[in-house]
């Protein structure tokens, strides 16, 4: 039971993550593949609060806020290099948050911060964290119906031809980059109380692509189907565990093969074979 | 007063004086056309007044207002409308979504404004009778990438009068074209401008610019060469050698 | 149409995972199955596979001798990437498993987050050799076989300070929780050996090129150089120090302590000199069984890594042997109760948190081999920590 | 002296860099892909050229048989992976190459053992020159070498060749290119074979310096290759020779300077960051 709870969990959180990356990459095109650093920016800010003895609540609210901050000054960065130049520094910025951490000792640098207070049991955790997931499609769902949403398209689509229609370009990208960041840091907060102990490679490059690709599967821009990417992201290396030599071989085998017969991901799948259009 | 007025703006680009110490003015219910040769600047002055370009010297003033440093997307929330040389849909919406992104200016103007609205009847109305008006509401719900450039050119302007605007730069609307389609198109600005629209009109097609333009400002080598009225303007000696030195050099 | 292949792979897979399942479920109801996991894949697969390999030579070499009460043990194998959060899930499903004693052959980040899980879940867990000071203070279930990176640290500072008499040091250290703890641990007590640091260079686990820190060490012209790493970055590192031109005398690690070190940097090995918990000079015949079966069942020479996990299986099934193989208390009551063992690494007796105490080795690599040099026996100095 | 000894050690740094990168830089400028999978090449070309020198014992073989089986996976890469997927978003292609990247590492562990192997008798490797105070092996004075003849190659092939010729017009314009009778599709594959065989010499010069070949000896290139690109400006091959040298410099300095703040990567990073605020285009970007 607790281990399907643990992969539950860690399910959600991965949910959350993708959506939050969805929101920025998907609906909005600005391309990240920094997302990580985020996700640990909510974690480190969470667990130093809740070691400095603020309540629980309060430490992931900080964790969240943190994150979005920090999202606000990468969504600036967005205004001035675009596309593959801004890829590359939102990877850059995925470097540069660890490496800077590797070397503060207030950081707790290479051996992490460990005995974070646990206000919660498994079941707690596993509730919070579905919850936010399920509350983070909600959002993510109203987005895409609303206003906001469609200005996101028209920015993702031709931000040029946006802003000559009045559209507020630098605005949503900040936006975007503001809830997308900050859904990663609350994914942050509640992993870094769950363990009760983060090190700074949780939050690598590899973790950035990991969220990338769970998008990417799952079908860029379309909420249900990235939720079906992180779920199948996250259940692939627990259902491949009897293959433990050849695990990472067939994940690359995976994603390439995902990519070349089905851009479009699970989404562009079910387009396909059903007609129909996922939101 | 002026609805529009550059003054003396200058840009370089790398040494280059594209625009030199041009100041123009445009007033509340005018049609103008700015003309040049290739290369004159036409397109970098048309890029300042709209504030894809920052000059390096002089001002723009929108009813005396300064708005030289302006960006743009509030330039176009104050009735400042522009369509582009090459036509830039948003592709992978339909030309009624096209329409309505800027049909909804109130909303979208703020980003967590735009979050709370969902309801989009009252932007799909305004978009549907826009495009009946410039006759392309039969592709309404077509995907923008998959019309002919006719309906993207009108979609645009569709586009641009969603905005309400008090000012309408058009970047040469007739390029690509056939004469037929032009002489439509142009009949519909000059309609456009009847009904109260202030239209500057950047446009290669000396014919139809001069047919339907009250009033002509003709650029060379970055700075304003002659002024006035259509007819007179195209028979000054200086205008002529402008054009046909850009076809000795062509 | 391109839908087709996609599917028939994807058909293709889950037909592959059923079969796995079906294929990995019954195995044999008799064993006593302990679970163990390392990085078999990923950046650390190098040392996964020694730690497997030195795991499963302890497994035959116990169920050669008669298994454990009669009955045999198995090792229920698990790969980790040495990813700390891919560790909860893993713990979470021996337990649900219902395994009764899991041994970690992986680095501190997946221990540490796994060490949690299994004190919670009150089930022994025994770490091989990650050096992390937390793991042991998830609580009373957690033990580790091998000694901490400070305790190592502390080591080296005698052995340069005190054997070597070298006063002026530079630390050329690998950033990751191994090279900070054992920078941290050699520098707390230098002061204490007489010794100076004159300076402290870092790098990253990727680094194979060391240009400027050679240059830089070669201005610094320090009397001895202590320098962490594993053998992967280590091997690169000691050659470019040589081919640079630095000759002061060089102390590494146990990460170091594989032949492979020596076949990375070849003539530049000779002379280089490690912190170990393996004396391949021993008389011990526990080690020599070790070093000679390991080489006769893998072809390769063994290594710290492999003696570690070896280590842990040992003690492992010692105190299954003690306790039955039913009851997780009885079990962890047995380990704590382990008492002088003698196994490849030394004799294992554990504190009351669950360290052990034990010898520094000293290693000189000569003539291509590892050979003894000095030992560092000082209970006050190498005392693990009690809480 | 020692400052120069850091530049020296930064710029030798930047050769390895700008080989690596080249190859990263002419695939993005013909099909804007950002081809994650040039590691692979890379890293086929290192444990080939090691497998050969080991068995023939001759660094020639070496070079030869890496820039081979290199020069052969690039292309297959292109035809099996990238061309169906050419009208794609370009994040397709990314994440399809960073799929070849991850299951190819993958595989070298699985096929060549996962602690990685060593040249059997490295002579450029224990071979060095002393002046001035400093020291370099032969191996560095190779990869510098072979840093300027194959990039002084490559600019020949360009400008005066051709085949090169109908490379920089397809480059500039490939519909263009296509309307003057130049085969776009034999251009791309050409693009690829010339990429994968400087990543297969790049792949045996850094197995030889490291004597070392390991799976995930890639890694780097994967991704300081590709910020390598976008700091010369994507697809300027100009640009990227200089942002190869900078960057080695900078990291040089910045390791032993700004050990106590950040690591390797994040001083590369965060130059390659406050670059593109001021230049957004790169140190050489157009626009």
């Amino acid at each position: 039971m607790d281990y399907y709870l643990s992969v539950a969990t860690f399910a959600a959180l991965n949910v959350i993550l993708a959506i939050g990356l969805n929101l920025i990459s998907g609906f909005c095109g600005q391309v990240s593949l920094g997302h990580a650093a985020f996700y640990g920016l909510g974690a480190y800010a969470a667990a130093l609060a809740s070691v400095a003895g603020v309540p629980f609540p309060l430490a992931i609210l900080g964790g969240v806020l943190v994150a979005g901050v920090f999202g606000i000054v990468v969504g600036f960065a967005a205004l001035r290099v675009r596309e593959d130049f801004l890829a590359i520094v939102t990877m850059g910025v995925g470097f540069l948050f660890l490496g800077a951490v590797r070397k503060q000792p207030w950081l707790g640098a290479e051996m992490g911060i460990a005995k974070i207070p646990s206000p919660l049991d498994k079941w707690g955790y596993a509730a919070l964290a579905i919850g936010a997931a399920v509350a983070l499609v909600l959002l993510s769902l109203h987005v895409r119906r609303s206003w906001m949403g469609r200005a996101f398209g028209a920015v993702a689509q031709d931000e040029d031809a946006a802003r000559t229609i009045g559209i507020d370009v630098a605005g949503y990208k900040i936006a975007a980059f503001f809830i997308g960041t900050a859904a990663a840091g609350l994914a942050g907060g509640i992993y870094a109380h769950m363990t009760q102990l983060i090190i700074p490679d949780t939050f690598n490059f590899i973790q950035s692509i990991t969220i990338l690709a769970m998008v990417v599967i799952g079908g860029i821009g379309s909420t249900y189907g990235v939720v079906a990417g992180a779920i199948l992201l996250t259940l692939m290396p627990e259902l491949f565990r009897f293959i433990n030599d050849y695990k990472l071989l067939v994940y690359g085998a995976l994603l390439l093969l995902v990519m070349r017969f089905s851009p479009g991901g699970l989404a562009g799948m079910i387009q396909r074979a059903f007609g129909v259009r996922l939101a | 007063m002026m609805l529009l007025a550059g003054e003396r703006l200058s840009i370089a680009f790398g040494g280059v004086h594209a625009v030199e110490d041009v100041s123009l003015a445009v007033a509340e219910g005018e049609l103008v056309g700015l003309i040049g040769p290739n290369g004159a600047g036409k397109t970098t002055l048309l890029r300042l007044l709209t504030g894809i370009l920052a000059p390096d010297s002089g001002r723009v003033l929108f009813e005396g207002r300064d708005i030289t440093r302006m960006p743009i997307h509030r330039r176009a929330q104050l009735g400042f409308a522009l369509t582009h040389q090459i036509v830039r849909p948003f592709r992978d919406m339909t030309l009624a979504e096209n329409v309505m992104m800027a049909a909804a200016g109130g909303v979208t103007a703020r980003p967590w404004r735009a979050l709370a609205k969902v309801d989009a009847r009252g932007a799909r109305e305004r978009a549907m009778a826009l495009l009946a008006r410039l006759g392309i509401d039969d592709a309404a719900d077509k995907l923008a990438r998959n019309v002919p450039l006719g309906y993207l050119k009108r979609m645009q302007a569709a586009r641009a009068l969603a905005l309400e605007p008090r000012l309408l730069l058009l970047d040469e609307p007739l390029a690509g074209l056939n004469a037929a389609e032009a002489t439509r198109f142009a009949d519909l600005i000059v309609e456009l401008n009847a009904g109260g629209i202030t239209i500057l009109l950047v446009e290669h097609n000396l014919g139809e610019v001069t047919r339907i333009a009250r009033r002509l400002l003709v650029l060379h080598n970055g700075s304003l060469l002659a002024e006035g009225e259509p007819r007179a303007v195209m028979a000054r000696q200086d205008v002529r050698d402008a054009y046909l030195g850009e076809e000795a050099h062509a | 149409m391109a839908i087709v292949p996609a599917v028939k792979s994807a058909t293709a897979l889950l037909a592959a995972a059923a079969l796995g399942i079906a294929l990995a479920a019954p195995a044999s109801a008799q064993n006593i199955r302990i679970g163990f996991h390392a990085p078999l894949t990923g950046f650390a697969a190098s040392d996964g596979k020694s730690a497997l390999n030195g795991a499963e030579l302890a497994v035959e070499q116990v169920n050669a001798a008669g298994g454990v009460n009669g009955r045999k043990i198995e090792l229920v194998v698990q790969d980790d990437q040495a990813k700390a959060d891919q560790a909860v899930p893993l713990a979470n499903k021996y337990i649900g498993e219902g395994l009764k004693l899991v041994v970690s052959g992986s680095y501190s980040g997946p221990t540490r987050a796994a060490a949690g899980v299994f004190q919670n879940a009150q089930i022994p867990y025994v770490s091989a050799y990650a050096i992390h000071p937390d793991i042991t203070r998830a609580g009373n279930y957690v033990f580790r076989t091998s000694f901490m990176g400070e305790v190592q640290g502390r080591a080296a500072a005698k052995f340069v300070g005190d054997i070597m008499k070298k006063r002026k040091v530079t630390l050329v250290t690998l950033n990751n929780d191994f090279g900070q703890s054992l920078s941290a641990g050699f520098k707390e007590v230098a002061g204490k050996f007489g010794i100076q640091i004159a300076s402290e260079y870092t790098y990253a686990m990727g680094d194979r090129q060391f240009g400027s820190i050679v240059a830089s060490v070669k201005r610094d012209n320090p009397e001895m150089l202590y320098v962490s790493g594993y053998f992967f970055n280590g091997g690169p590192l000691v050659a470019q120090l040589r081919a640079g031109g630095v000759t002061a005398p060089i102390l590494g690690t146990e990460g170091f302590d594989t032949h492979n070190f020596i076949k990375i940097a070849g003539q530049a090995a000779e002379g280089v000199m490690i912190t170990t918990s393996l004396d391949r000079d021993s008389k011990s015949p526990e080690m020599r069984k070790f070093i000679d079966d390991y080489e006769k069942k893998f072809n390769t020479p063994a290594d710290m890594v492999a003696a570690s996990t070896h280590t842990a299986i040992k003690v492992a099934a010692n105190a299954l042997a003690k306790a039955g193989a039913d009851d997780p208390a009885k079990i962890r009551a047995a380990i704590a109760a382990t008492k002088d063992f003698q196994v490849a690494t030394g004799r294992i007796s554990f504190n009351e948190l669950g360290e052990i105490y034990k010898a520094a080795q000293i290693q000189v690599i000569k003539d291509g081999k590892f050979r003894h040099q000095a030992t560092i026996d000082d209970p006050q100095l190498l005392a693990p920590p009690t809480k | 002296m020692y400052y120069v000894e850091l530049l020296l050690v930064g710029l030798i740094w930047g050769c390895t860099y700008a080989m690596m990168a080249l190859g990263l830089t002419l695939v993005y400028g013909l099909l804007r892909i950002l081809h994650v999978a040039q590691a692979t090449v890379f890293t086929l070309g290192a444990y080939i050229g090691l497998l050969a020198a080991n068995h023939t014992g001759s660094l020639a073989a070496a070079f030869v048989t890496g820039a081979l089986a290199a020069g052969a996976l690039g292309p297959l890469i292109y035809r099996l992976v990238y061309q169906p997927i050419l009208d794609r978003p370009p994040f397709v292609a990314l994440v399809a190459s960073i799929g070849v990247l991850v299951a190819m590492e993958d595989g070298f562990r699985l096929l060549f053992g996962p602690y990685g192997l060593s040249f059997e008798n490295n002579v450029w490797f224990t071979t060095t020159y002393s002046f001035a105070g400093m020291t370099v092996n032969l191996v560095q004075v190779w990869m510098v070498v072979a840093a300027v003849l194959l990039l002084s190659a490559f600019a020949v092939f360009a400008t005066r060749t051709r085949a090169g010729v109908a490379w920089r017009a397809t480059v500039s314009d490939p519909a263009m290119a296509e309307s003057f009778g130049i085969s776009v599709t034999g251009v791309r594959y050409v693009n690829f074979l010339i990429a994968s065989v400087l990543a297969g010499v790049a792949g045996v010069l850094v197995g030889l310096l490291n004597n070392l070949v390991e799976p995930g000896m890639g890694g780097v290139i994967a991704y300081k290759g590709l910020a390598i690109i976008v700091l010369g400006g994507l697809g300027s091959v100009p640009g990227t020779l200089a942002a190869s040298l900078v960057l080695g410099v900078v990291e040089s300095y910045g390791t032993v300077f700004l050990d106590k703040l950040l690591d390797r990567d994040a001083i590369a990073f965060l130059f390659l960051i406050v670059v593109l605020m001021i230049r957004p285009h790169g140190l050489l970007g157009a626009r």
